[in-house]
């Protein structure tokens, strides 16, 4: 009975969705129909938002970077602070479980050594991934992530580990700090908040993009240290032998 | 033709999200959770989102997963049950 | 000096009150006599003043704004001389309450609060003072006996003012103005308008003055509030609820607006209808007093009858009812101030007002005995007492137009109140000394002072009714009526005259020979109050053998002791209670899927809806 | 004059700094909420871009008069909450900082999707303080359907992203009313529904019962001022100037308003404890400051608004006290605790009248505009308003009574039968107390050293050709 | 017509929340309505034919909308940490009850 209920109602509000979307006088774009002109993005793939800049304004090559890291720098600010609070969070509700995880194997030295040699190969190439997040596909987010996951096998395969976090506490406050400094920077050099008070250069070259990547190295190390806090966190707990 | 992979990736989707939300155990709940994160990267590249999919395979289908396995693991019985 | 300033003062002193008695108790009290005094003499100086404007204050893009006029300084006179008599008794009672410096500064609030009712010139104004009056008496009352009773009494009296505030707004918004003048001028335009405000507005007037089926906060607050302000409140607070009725239906002239509609027995049918809500009230007064063990309840219940009378004196919008209905307002302060008083002054000797606790104190407090004989006489309307005056001038009224029903009910209640106001006489004054009470003596002089007044005033205008009636002539003239006709003590109505020095001499022969008769005839031998029953055997519980217990047990048993209105009052409450259970249990149940599930069904629901549109 | 971007990135180092340096966390604490409580009265107005990107492009926050008074109210009461419930901070303080950052940023910002991370800021936040409590399920119930809600509103700000192709809130207004209905009845309701899990309206509102009844000194006044009035005043943003619902749609925004307010009342009338009925008596304050906003009373919305926040302030303040020092909450044991802290008394009693609406307090003020404002649009709303109000008189008036008056029902009122409740730590909520108890009153007879600054918000709000040429027209 | 999928997930997700009754399957549900949400950001940004939205290789013009993508970005990140706070939620919701089940936990909410 309960789940016909929640079957009907669901059922009746992806109606309400599906017939208002794309009923006949909808003026919702529809998949894939949409061209770039009528929408803001057009300024960002032109980089030509504010004429009265050097042009490029962006030196960025993705343009998603661009406009995570420049165009749209608060809300990744916000997410960081998102992701901040929820490491904290997981910490404080963490705290109250107090037992460390054990497992039931015993790591053995192939795989404490062989980790170690993945592990470093998985940090380089998360680093590298942020390192190169305005020019590639990625950036400080999966940079970030990878360089948690990489912890996350350190956590696996050695048990001592997981009581050095330690310095991700410094760490993710200094990444914060950090990018709200950049930020007041640019409120004291440009006038504005997160302004870009660094040289474009040339899209394509690594040391290119004004502070975008800076932001977005920072960025990529503070979530990689909230990512490894979480893990870390989420590795006390009662766990039955 | 690409549209009519990320139909059929759609429509695996929704099949994997049903059965994330209906199966009786736990973990497997889980594991069809992080296999629709796969294919949803699958549908982000479709989508000419590269930047997306690679941070959803990192964070949904990686360590969303490694989460929810180390919760399950708190509990045995939980794992089992329903 | 002027109402504005007077008012400023009031408010600023009764903060300076509340410091001194936290200083000392009854140096805040004496103040109070003091600021009440001289309120009474500041106002005594309106008398003769009409139409001038004060200002009080911008509030917001309002302005608060009093005037002068005969019938405010009237109700001001009336409540301002109560409120003093009352003060009186203050000093007497600091160390029992719970708290005094707040009991004095509420207690300066609220009169001073009563003083800008009646002076308000707007109706936000009126409004703002009224809803003072009724929070700072508020919070008075559960110093008393009960905790519950404040509730009742701000429940009843908020519907009472929040329809009074609904209508206001809905006259601002009709009219543009707060101004009870222009207010009353636009509305001889808009008579359907009127209907509905008449109606709404005057809901605050029957819950203050506890017309029926408001009444039940009377009873409940009366008989539980502190002995020294159940006077002020039935003596006083109810009056406010006179004048609102005065201003809603004379002020702003409904018998003028209305005249296009249904007329009933000379009036439009809608004073009519609040007529027989007050012919109603006047029977269901009597009859519950007759009941009521406790004599500050039974009081309260001879209140709910008076107030009856009031609104059908100030409802009959004619020459001689209205100027009844007038002088009633002032009878009853006095009267019921009286009352109350004595019982209070029973109270601070006794400790207790229950009927069945008390006897045979007319040796011990002869005065307070007297005072309350003055107050009934006057009440139960018998000559030469000033309630005569004021209940022949509402008969005269009702007689002229042929209102028999509503007739039959004040005839009823006249008849009735004989009956109850002579219960407590019998039971505490008359009748054998209570064991207990044997070292009782009279009370204080300071609190034989009110008593004094009272008794005088009422047997004053008792003599001469015209020295009022000649005021409330002023005010029918102000407000567009015609002034009752008197010609020196004699006054004359429609259907008759009346002399009140001849009644009051013929009266005064009588009473002189009653008293030779009693002097000469042989005394009764006092016997033990026990010994009535028990014929010298020792009893544990005498209260339950008083001879008040069951006192007109005949005439009781004709009828229940139901008290249908408050069980619907009480019905209605516990049904909103059950509604917010439902609510609490329907939408903030335990299951998180329950909330999803109202949270879809308010998309479904607009999806529905909105597919109409 | 200080730039508002400062609240926001200043408290943000702050917090950043204690984790690192945790000894001074109670001195970055205080410092930035002094710093943000009177930065505020000393904003700049008008518009700042974010990285200097124009508007729509780039992120933009605007301070009209609306936001600056939203923003000066909001630091205040953050203030007067940490003085409250001082000694509950523990280890909350880096997050409090974060609430600080997030709080403002969700006022200030002129951006949809900036608006939805300062959302999840707050809400994610206002999860963890609340699992201070120990109820853990009610803290999951609150994150489900706050992360419900959030999602909602992100579907219906993507669906007009989809529409319009441009996320800032000037350009969306600018162009929402030329959007085709269906487009219209999807997104509004959508982001209706999302705000309306914070801003507490009925059927969105099922974890308030559990968070709020559930409260310590600190989060207390915090969720029940601090969020709820910087939900509601984003509420009162996006639906009286960007999102403006056409006259069919605002007709049910506009049941659904009265329904929470006559409908919580009602349950708070019920409620035997004191929390759960403050609980209820907030949203059903919640339910009628956004059925003004609704039918258009900006001013009377935002005078309810303040009046609501700073009598919640002391309300909340002592209940949590009240249940910190004893561990329990039922009024019935409480009988002539007022009696014990006359100052305290005071404040809660002067908060409580205002509340109600009571002659001589601010709240009166507050609700003769909201009558002004609703007879307006027709006689109902202020008939369904006074009803309201009555039966929320009522739970107050027999609070307060018993609170004051300890004594037996039909025994004369005595010290004996006081209640063996104490208050610990009360010193600076009695302080707080009196003050805003003294502001209620002097504010109550004379409104307009206060309503000069709302009327002018008010205006800001209701005048949205002002607030596009200030966002769009500018630079 | 792989929008209406997406869409159809979301409200996959949101049938689950509406009936289970299991603390972690709810969790399950609040990430499949995210991701739902996720993908249909990403396809209101979709245009035929258009390329990946990075300046390299010379391949000028004519790209998808970034904006949803770089919105994504966030969201996902978002989504990991309300995720993260609410697995720990359920840990210590095990702890306290002993069980994932709503219908067994007793002790809060009634009183």
């Amino acid at each position: 009975m309960k789940k016909i209920i929640a079957i009907l109602l669901t059922v009746a509000v992806a109606l309400f969705v599906f017939t208002n979307l794309y009923s006949g006088d909808s003026d919702f774009k529809a998949f894939g129909e949409k061209s770039l002109e009528e929408t803001v993005s057009k300024e960002f793939v032109n980089k030509t938002v504010d004429p009265q800049r050097v042009q490029p304004e962006t030196g960025s090559a993705n343009i998603v970077t661009s406009i995570v890291v420049n165009y749209r720098g608060f809300d990744t600010m916000g997410e960081v602070t998102v992701l901040f609070v929820s490491a904290l969070g997981v910490a404080l509700l963490g705290g109250v479980l107090r037992k460390k995880v054990t497992f039931r194997y015993k790591p053995g030295f192939i795989i404490n050594q062989g980790m170690k040699i993945i592990v470093g190969i998985i940090l380089i190439s998360g680093i590298y991934i942020f390192v190169h997040g305005h020019l590639t596909p990625g950036g400080g987010f999966p940079g970030g992530a990878m360089i948690g996951s990489a912890f996350l096998l350190m956590y696996l395969s050695d048990d001592k580990f997981r009581t050095r976090i330690a310095a991700f506490k410094v760490l993710e406050g200094l990444a914060g700090s950090l990018i709200m400094i950049v930020g007041l920077v640019g409120l004291s050099t440009g006038g504005y908040f997160l302004y870009n008070f660094l040289p474009n250069g040339e899209i394509g070259q690594l040391l290119s993009a004004g502070i975008v990547p800076v932001l977005y190295v920072l960025v990529g190390l503070k979530v990689g240290s909230e990512v490894s806090n979480i893990l870390g966190d989420f590795f006390i707990g009662e766990v039955e032998e | 033709m690409i549209e009519i992979i990320g139909v059929i990736t759609g429509a695996l989707i929704i099949v994997f999200g049903i059965l994330a939300v209906e199966s009786k155990k736990l973990i497997n709940s889980v594991v069809y959770l992080s296999l629709l994160s796969l294919l949803s990267v699958l549908s982000f590249i479709i989508m000419k989102a590269p930047d997306v999919a690679i941070t959803e395979a990192v964070i949904g289908s990686g360590l969303v997963t490694f989460l929810f396995i180390i919760t399950l693991m708190q509990d045995k019985k939980a794992g089992d049950k329903k | 000096m002027t109402i504005n300033s007077l008012i400023a003062q009031g408010m600023i002193s009764s903060l300076l009150v509340y410091l001194l008695t936290k200083l000392n108790k009854k140096l805040g009290a004496f103040l109070t006599v003091l600021f009440s005094g001289y309120l009474l003499f500041v106002i005594f100086g309106f008398q003769n003043s009409a139409g001038e404007v004060f200002s009080l204050i911008h509030f917001g893009e309002f302005e608060l704004t009093f005037m002068t006029s005969h019938y405010a300084w009237y109700f001001a006179i009336v409540l301002t001389l109560t409120y003093f008599l009352v003060s009186f008794f203050n000093p007497y009672w600091m160390k029992k309450m719970v708290n005094p410096a707040a009991y004095n500064m509420l207690f300066m609030v609220s009169m001073v609060g009563t003083v800008g009712v009646f002076y308000a010139k707007d109706f936000l104004t009126l409004f703002i003072f009224y809803e003072i009056v009724v929070w700072s008496s508020l919070f008075i009352i559960p110093m008393g006996k009960s905790r519950k009773t404040p509730v009742i009494y701000y429940t009843i009296s908020s519907i009472g003012s929040f329809a009074m505030l609904y209508a206001i707004f809905y006259l601002y918004h009709s009219v543009g103005s707060f101004d009870i003048q222009a207010v009353s001028e636009a509305m001889s335009q808009a008579p359907n308008t009127y209907r509905f405000v008449f109606f709404t507005m005057i809901v605050a007037g029957l819950t203050k003055l506890g017309i029926f089926p408001f009444h039940t906060w009377l009873p409940a607050a009366h008989g539980s509030a502190p002995h020294t302000f159940s006077p002020v409140l039935s003596g006083g607070l109810v009056k406010v609820g006179g004048f609102i009725a005065l201003i809603t239906a004379t002020v702003i002239p409904s018998f003028k607006i209305l005249a296009g509609d249904l007329q009933l027995m000379g009036v439009p049918f809608e004073n009519y209808l609040i007529m027989l809500l007050g012919a109603v009230s006047i029977v269901v007064g009597t009859l519950m007093a007759i009941k009521q063990e406790d004599a500050k309840k039974l009081i309260a219940y001879s209140t709910v009858s008076n107030s009856g009378y009031i609104i059908i004196g100030l409802m009959l919008n004619d020459q001689v009812g209205f100027a009844g209905g007038m002088m009633h307002v002032f009878n009853h302060a006095m009267a019921s101030g009286a009352m109350f008083l004595s019982f209070a002054a029973i109270a601070y000797r006794t400790g207790t007002t229950k009927m069945s606790e008390l006897g045979g104190l007319i040796k011990r407090m002869p005065l307070t005995f007297a005072a309350y004989l003055i107050a009934i006489i006057s009440l139960a309307g018998i000559p030469p007492m000033s309630g005569f005056a004021s209940k022949w001038l509402i008969f005269q009224g009702l007689a002229s137009n042929g209102m028999m029903f509503i007739a039959l009910a004040a005839f009823f209640g006249s008849i009735g109140s004989f009956l109850y106001v002579f219960r407590p006489l019998s039971a505490a004054f008359l009748g054998q000394l209570s064991p207990k009470h044997k070292d009782v003596k009279e009370v204080p002089w300071m609190m034989q002072i009110p008593l004094i007044i009272m008794s005088f005033l009422t047997i004053f205008y008792g003599i001469f009714p015209g020295r009022i009636l000649a005021y409330i002539s002023k005010i029918q003239e102000s407000v567009g009526l015609k002034g009752v006709e008197i010609e020196g003590t004699k006054i004359i109505a429609a259907t008759g005259m009346w002399d009140s020095l001849v009644i009051t001499l013929v009266f005064g022969g009588g009473f002189m020979l009653a008293a030779i008769l009693f002097f000469i005839s042989p005394k009764a031998k006092p016997v033990d109050q026990m010994n009535t029953y028990t014929s010298g055997e020792f009893i544990y519980d005498p209260d339950h053998y008083h001879y008040a217990k069951n006192y007109y047990a005949t005439f009781e048993n004709n009828y229940g002791n139901k008290k249908r209105v408050e069980l619907f009052f009480d019905a209605v409450a516990l049904r909103v209670k059950e509604f917010g259970e439902m609510v609490k249990t329907m939408f903030f149940a335990k299951s998180v899927s329950f909330s999803i599930f109202w949270i879809m069904l308010f998309f479904t629901l607009v999806y529905f809806w909105g597919d109409k549109v | 004059m200080i730039n508002p971007v400062l609240l926001i990135a200043i408290p943000l180092l702050a917090a950043f700094i204690s984790v690192f340096i945790q000894k001074l966390s109670w001195v970055l604490l205080f410092g930035v909420s002094i710093f943000t409580a009177i930065s505020g009265f000393f904003l700049q107005k008008g518009m700042f871009m974010i990285g200097g990107w124009k508007p729509p492009f780039g992120i933009n926050l605007m301070i009209d008069d609306y936001s600056f008074i939203i923003i000066i109210v909001i630091n205040l009461l953050f203030f007067l909450t940490l003085l409250s419930g001082m000694w509950e901070l523990k280890k909350n303080k880096t997050i409090l900082m974060v609430i600080l950052a997030g709080i403002n940023g969700l006022v200030m910002t002129g951006d949809l999707f900036n608006l939805f991370v300062f959302l999840e800021i707050i809400t994610i936040s206002g999860y963890i303080l609340a699992a201070s409590s120990d109820k853990y399920y009610s803290v999951f119930k609150y994150l489900v359907l706050g992360t419900l809600g959030s999602s909602l509103y992100l579907f219906g700000i993507m669906v007009l992203y989809g529409t319009l192709g441009t996320l800032n809130m000037a350009d969306i207004s600018q162009q929402f009313p030329n959007v085709s209905g269906s487009v219209k009845i999807i997104s509004l309701t959508f982001v209706f529904a999302g705000l309306g899990v914070e801003a507490k309206l009925l059927p969105f509102n099922a974890w308030v019962k559990g968070i709020y009844g559930n409260t310590t000194p600190l989060t207390g006044p915090l969720f029940s001022t601090v969020f709820a009035t910087g939900a509601i005043a984003v509420f009162g943003r996006i639906f009286g100037q960007i999102l403006v619902p056409d006259s069919t749609l605002i007709f049910a925004f506009i049941a659904l308003g009265l329904i929470t307010f006559i409908f919580a009342e009602t349950s708070a009338m019920a409620s035997k404890k004191l929390r759960e009925l403050l609980t209820f008596s907030s949203i059903g304050q919640a339910g009628l400051i956004i059925t003004m906003f609704m039918i258009g009373g900006f001013y009377a919305a935002l005078i309810q608004l303040i009046n609501n926040a700073f009598a919640k302030t002391i309300l909340f303040s002592y209940a949590t006290k009240a249940y910190k020092s004893n561990g329990d909450d039922t009024i019935n044991n409480m009988s002539g605790l007022f009696r014990k802290n006359v100052m305290m008394g005071f404040g809660f009693t002067v908060a409580t009248l205002s509340l109600i609406g009571l002659p001589l307090f601010f709240g009166f003020y507050a609700k003769i505009n909201m009558l002004q404002s609703a007879f307006a649009l027709n006689m109902w709303i202020p008939a369904l308003i006074i009803l309201g109000s009555i039966i929320e008189g009522i739970y107050y008036i027999r609070l307060l009574v018993k609170l004051w008056n300890p004594g037996e029902e039909g025994q004369e009122s005595s010290e004996l039968a006081q209640s063996q409740f104490v208050i610990k730590n009360g010193f600076s909520l009695s302080l707080i107390a009196v003050l805003i108890g003294i502001i209620f009153v002097v504010s109550g007879i004379i409104p307009d050293f206060l309503t000069e600054n709302i009327a002018k918000a008010a205006d800001s709000l209701s005048d949205a050709a002002t607030y596009l040429s200030t966002v769009l027209g500018g630079i | 017509m792989s929008q209406y999928l997406y869409i159809a997930l979301m409200f996959v997700g949101i049938y689950g929340l509406l009936s289970q009754k299991n603390i972690l399957k709810m969790i399950i549900s609040l990430n499949i309505m995210e991701l739902g949400l996720n993908l249909f950001i990403i396809s209101t940004g979709y245009i035929k034919e258009a390329k990946a939205p990075i300046i390299l290789f010379g391949n000028e013009g004519n790209y998808v909308d970034p904006l949803p993508q770089a919105i994504v970005l966030t969201a996902i990140v978002i989504g990991l940490g309300v995720t993260a706070v609410a697995l720990m939620l359920a840990r210590n919701i095990y702890k306290t009850y002993g069980t994932y089940e709503i219908d067994e936990i007793r002790g809060e909410n009634d009183d």
